[in-house]
């Protein structure tokens, strides 16, 4: 088999940079149709979070399933997700990926193995400890994923899914987004725990990683994924982070302190991808060149959603139940 | 009298109950320092102190499970589930534990609880925060259930509910909270289990309860443009429901048409149609019919949701039906 | 043609269909190695080892949602919950993910999975090991519920929801467990939604399904002896129902009697009382009666629980009310 | 205030003996009475673990709360039940705690703050929760405790409860009954996690100790109390021990090799419990005056129960729902 030479640095920064531009770019623009009454619904925002979902899907393979929050764009986009479809369905059309029943948290895409943004907190852990059990007895040779929040980390069925995927060794990555807020309250006082505390009480492997830094999420994501398709069991990888805009669009943030989003603003990871992009020798150019090229895809994708045609009740209706087929004998 | 909306009325009956005993104390989801994730429990945080009123983990089961031990030990706890599709990982202790803690002990303790939550559609939420699951509640033996439609109702049901020695849900409908009515100088609380007649008729007799009865009000304008005149019953109370107005309705109109923005399969208007299929079978003059939601999870897009929920048009409809 | 056991009956339906489809797993506490709570599933860990026959840890919450999750990643899995009345702890996954994966993804994707759980009374097991809830699941668009009522059921209905594309509910009640029937030798799975006249008359329809099949059997034995011949409709599958067939039984009774152990309150012959009350209307000829339990908890005592649970003079006297 | 002299060693001993007998005899009797068909449902027996009930009861006061599992006949007992009420209910009889309604499973007594067996597992956890905070915010200068087995630590609502009273620094004591088994599967089967790492993972104050020995039992739980009543929040109490009969009366546990049934069998806690005694000066007639006392008790009461009229249904339909009453204005 022939060699390619390896990516240099600077093309994989560029790579991860364009994959962060393309959720940021989205998400920014997610923001400002909802704030014209474009997007019926409430819309839940991970800008400043990006590194997390775009350090996390470049350890990943296509067919790697993905079980997502209601934070879930970044989730989706770094997983590779078509962006028209994706606008489609949060704007509430008829060719959205949902068909326009579900809306921006519950976006899915089983081509890519995303197994759905989910607006249950909690809901998708032991989703994807039982897709991981679907691997591993199924060989697949993938492995399942799932992103939640450090609120989340309260839920029961936390402990169930850690539990349960220590228990039977399975091939799945719990990715803890700890960004410090619960909607209008401090996680800290919602817990008396925190993840790497909660990982060791199962004796699982954790990881804590600065998920502002996307080089460093994704290295961490690599190694603990090639552990977890080696067979060695799950593991938990904590990114710090914290959350720049409000719990959802139109949160005016009364109950938080400007100290803490100006923290937040200051620490973008995208300023900082880029700083390292450029400080490894990518040309500046280059870095515009990926903005306009992005911005020129969120446009065409934004368009084509505006255009959609709405939804008709009578196929929403007649997809409730799988079609009947033939019972065997 | 002064008008105030739904969810401050609300507000109020907390702010009343909590006033006139200590032993009632709130724990929710951003209820304290946030004042509620829809502004119901604003204020009280700065009232009644962070030992009365708490902010919780999302921990749905733990608080409302931890609510069944306060009560037997002395407390009177509200707890509030942000949006009633979360109800689904509190049903162990409603149903298991606070529903028949009293029957099951022998009648040694009850279990005064109150358990707030928001239902039902109309703001795009989608199909895991629209859902109207309230005919589940009332098939428990030991829980009542009660769904405010109006202002008044808002704060007097609440405090009925608060006062009650056993467990009570209280649906609010999320459309509901920035609706505007009148509130009494002095409120007071109302009987649980006691359907008010929302407007009166003799042609037709619609039942409905919580963000429908106004619905079925415009319906019920637009049938007497046409001649009709329908009794609108606001049951108010789901568990105990109001059997006796709903059949006194009936003796007088031999016509009955139920309402609700739940599923209509297996929803509450199933259990009044059947009693009246029973009881009151003598007395009716048409089949009996029901508009509820289609057989299918609450959908996102405007277009789905709009025609996925009750509306005038289709109370009329039905209600014509029977007529005809 | 051989005489097993209800349980047995099941054991190997979920053979068979293991053998079948290697993506047919299997879940539950103390199904592997013990081989199950009531011993259904003993021998399955044997025949096709640990990987697919898993003891799984008291996670009811977990596991039925891992389910979802290898139900949308290639697996069939079976999950069992050893007592109805902990069904409380998986609505979440059942009602939020499984029940509307299908539809809120647009149709992407199937989620193939059973939940087996036994139901019912007559173990004077108490007030939290003897529910009956089905309505409950009833009411939510997504889930497939059954109930089989005799062995050849067991076999077909749980072949049936294996194989189904959907999420199907299997109910079985615990006192039939030990049951015997007959088995063809190489049964097949029966369509779900089609009930099954279990006895065929002419004066009255007697609707019920699970345990109080035979109850309504006996019943109408009785009531043959007093010249009254009542139709008995075994529902088999509670959602979806099979209106037509009911209709057509009352197009020719004009009576509608309805049982269920279930609490009759907003139980599953509330939907059928009401649809019948709408579109069988004309064919009324008497109140519709239904038969269920007294709103109130299981209770443990023997006289309690007796008096409890509907037998066949409680149906005897519910068909002769509508006679009169 | 007056001083009287402090117990004697043999004393305390000979007093924790005669509760642990009261519970191993209503036990067998139980038993017995289960083997001849007279008692309706099923029952687990705690035979072999009377350490744990009496030896946490020691340390509890009459108002302090307490909330029981299916496996909840010593805790009641030793928590102070009347005996003839108990044996009632377990027979389904009208004057039974429950009035028949219950049973074994849900044996409760509010008098003497019993909330309750209860036939969830798990479910007990955040009911003593929600009870220590009643304590708390009434300020009764009490504390809540749970029982619950092995087994119960894999549910959600173990790690919900955990959180919140520690979060929370609520006055509620946790007792993990360690028996090694969960119905008919090894605990250590379903379990990634134990008593000891789960509540490092909340930096809850725990204790581990032989579950079989009541003085170290009792001690453990003096101290765990005190801290407890001192306003420190909650502690977990381990307590290592082993079934030693099946899961419920009836069960042949044929899942289970005969050397792990001799193993408890030999570390009989009344065995030890009595020859510690007889060490420490109890004469032997003392002993044997305790036991006849405690067999007549026993008899006294299932002669009681045996005797006593059942339920009217009429009864039962009226007490679902609390006596209506006045609305305030
Ligand atoms: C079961 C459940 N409880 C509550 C909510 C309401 N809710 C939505 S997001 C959220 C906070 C989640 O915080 P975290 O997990 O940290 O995620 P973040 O929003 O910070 O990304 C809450 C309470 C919900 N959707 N589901
Ligand atoms: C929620 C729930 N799941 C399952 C059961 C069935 N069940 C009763 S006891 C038990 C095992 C409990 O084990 P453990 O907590 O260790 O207590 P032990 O029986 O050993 O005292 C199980 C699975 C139940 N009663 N409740
Ligand atoms: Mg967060
Ligand atoms: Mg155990």
């Amino acid at each position: 088999m022939g060699r390619t030479d390896p990516p240099s640095a600077t093309s994989q920064l560029l790579e991860l940079y364009r994959a962060m531009r393309l959720v940021r770019e989205a998400e920014e623009r997610l923001g400002a149709l909802f704030a014209d009454g474009e997007i019926p619904g409430f819309i839940h925002l991970s800008i400043g979070q990006e590194a997390v979902s775009v350090g996390v899907a470049a350890a990943l393979q296509q067919h790697d399933t993905l079980a997502s929050n209601h934070r879930g764009h970044g989730h989706a986009i770094a997983k590779g997700l078509d962006l028209d479809r994706f606008f489609l369905e949060i704007l509430g059309k008829r060719d959205g990926y949902c068909r326009g029943r579900g809306g921006s948290m519950h976006v899915a895409d089983m081509t890519v193995g995303m197994l759905g943004a989910n607006g249950i907190v909690g809901a998708g852990l032991p989703i994807a400890v039982g897709s991981a059990l679907a691997h591993k007895l199924r060989r697949t040779g993938h492995i399942a994923v799932v992103f939640f929040g450090d609120g989340a980390m309260a839920e029961g069925v936390l402990h169930e899914s850690l539990n349960l995927a220590q228990l039977w060794t399975l091939p799945v990555l719990f990715v803890c987004e700890n960004n410090g807020w619960s909607e209008f309250t401090e996680a800290a006082r919602q817990l008396a725990t925190d993840p790497q505390r909660m990982a060791a009480a199962y004796s699982m492997r954790a990881l804590q990683v600065d998920g502002n830094d996307v080089v460093a999420v994704a290295a961490a994501a690599r190694m603990a994924v090639a552990q977890i398709r080696a067979g060695e069991g799950p593991c938990l990888l904590e990114c710090k982070t914290r959350r720049v805009r409000g719990h959802y669009e139109g949160d005016a943030q009364k109950y938080r302190d400007a100290g803490d989003i100006a923290t937040a603003l200051r620490n973008d990871p995208l300023v900082r991808c880029e700083v390292q992009a450029i400080a490894a020798g990518a040309p500046q150019e280059t870095i515009d060149a990926i903005k306009a090229e992005i911005a020129d895809r969120v446009d065409a994708a934004v368009a084509t959603a505006r255009s959609g045609a709405p939804p008709a009740p009578v196929d929403a209706f007649a997809d409730v139940y799988s079609p009947t087929h033939e019972l065997p004998s | 009298m002064s008008e105030v909306r739904f969810g401050q009325a609300i507000n109020r009956a907390l702010i009343d109950a909590m006033t006139a005993d200590p032993s009632v104390i709130l724990l929710g989801e951003d209820v304290a320092r946030p004042g509620g994730p829809f502004g119901v429990t604003r204020g009280l945080l700065d009232k009644f102190g962070p030992e009365r009123v708490r902010d919780t983990p999302i921990s749905e089961a733990a608080i409302t499970g931890a609510a069944v031990g306060a009560a037997m030990t002395g407390l009177r706890p509200i707890v509030e589930i942000m949006f009633m599709d979360f109800v689904t990982l509190t049903m162990d202790a409603l149903v298991n534990q606070a529903a028949k803690a009293r029957f099951m002990f022998g009648g040694q303790s009850s279990v005064p609880m109150v358990v707030r939550m928001p239902h039902g559609g109309g703001i795009n939420a989608g199909p895991q925060h629209s859902q109207c699951l309230e005919a589940w509640l009332a098939h428990v033996p030991g829980l009542k259930v009660v769904c405010p439609a109006t202002v008044a109702d808002a704060y007097s049901l609440t405090r009925a509910a608060i006062v009650d020695d056993d467990p009570v849900i209280v649906i609010e409908h999320k459309a509901l909270y920035a609706a505007k009515g009148e509130l009494a100088d002095s409120p007071t609380a109302t009987p649980i289990g006691r359907a008010r007649i929302a407007r009166e008729g003799r042609d037709a007799t619609i039942v409905t309860y919580g963000a429908m009865v106004s619905v079925a009000l415009a319906a019920a304008v637009e049938l007497a443009q046409d001649g009709v005149e329908a009794d609108v019953i606001d049951l108010r109370s789901l568990q105990p429901w109001d059997e006796a107005t709903v059949l006194a309705s009936l003796t007088r109109t031999h016509r009955l048409i139920i309402c609700h923005e739940a599923v209509e399969a297996f929803g509450i208007g199933a259990e009044i149609a059947a009693r009246m299929a029973d009881v009151g079978f003598d007395e009716l003059d048409a089949p009996i019919v029901r508009v509820g939601a289609p057989f299918m999870p609450p959908p996102f897009a405007k277009t789905l949701e709009d025609w996925y929920r009750p509306d005038a048009a289709k109370i009329v409809a039905a209600v014509k039906k029977t007529m005809s």
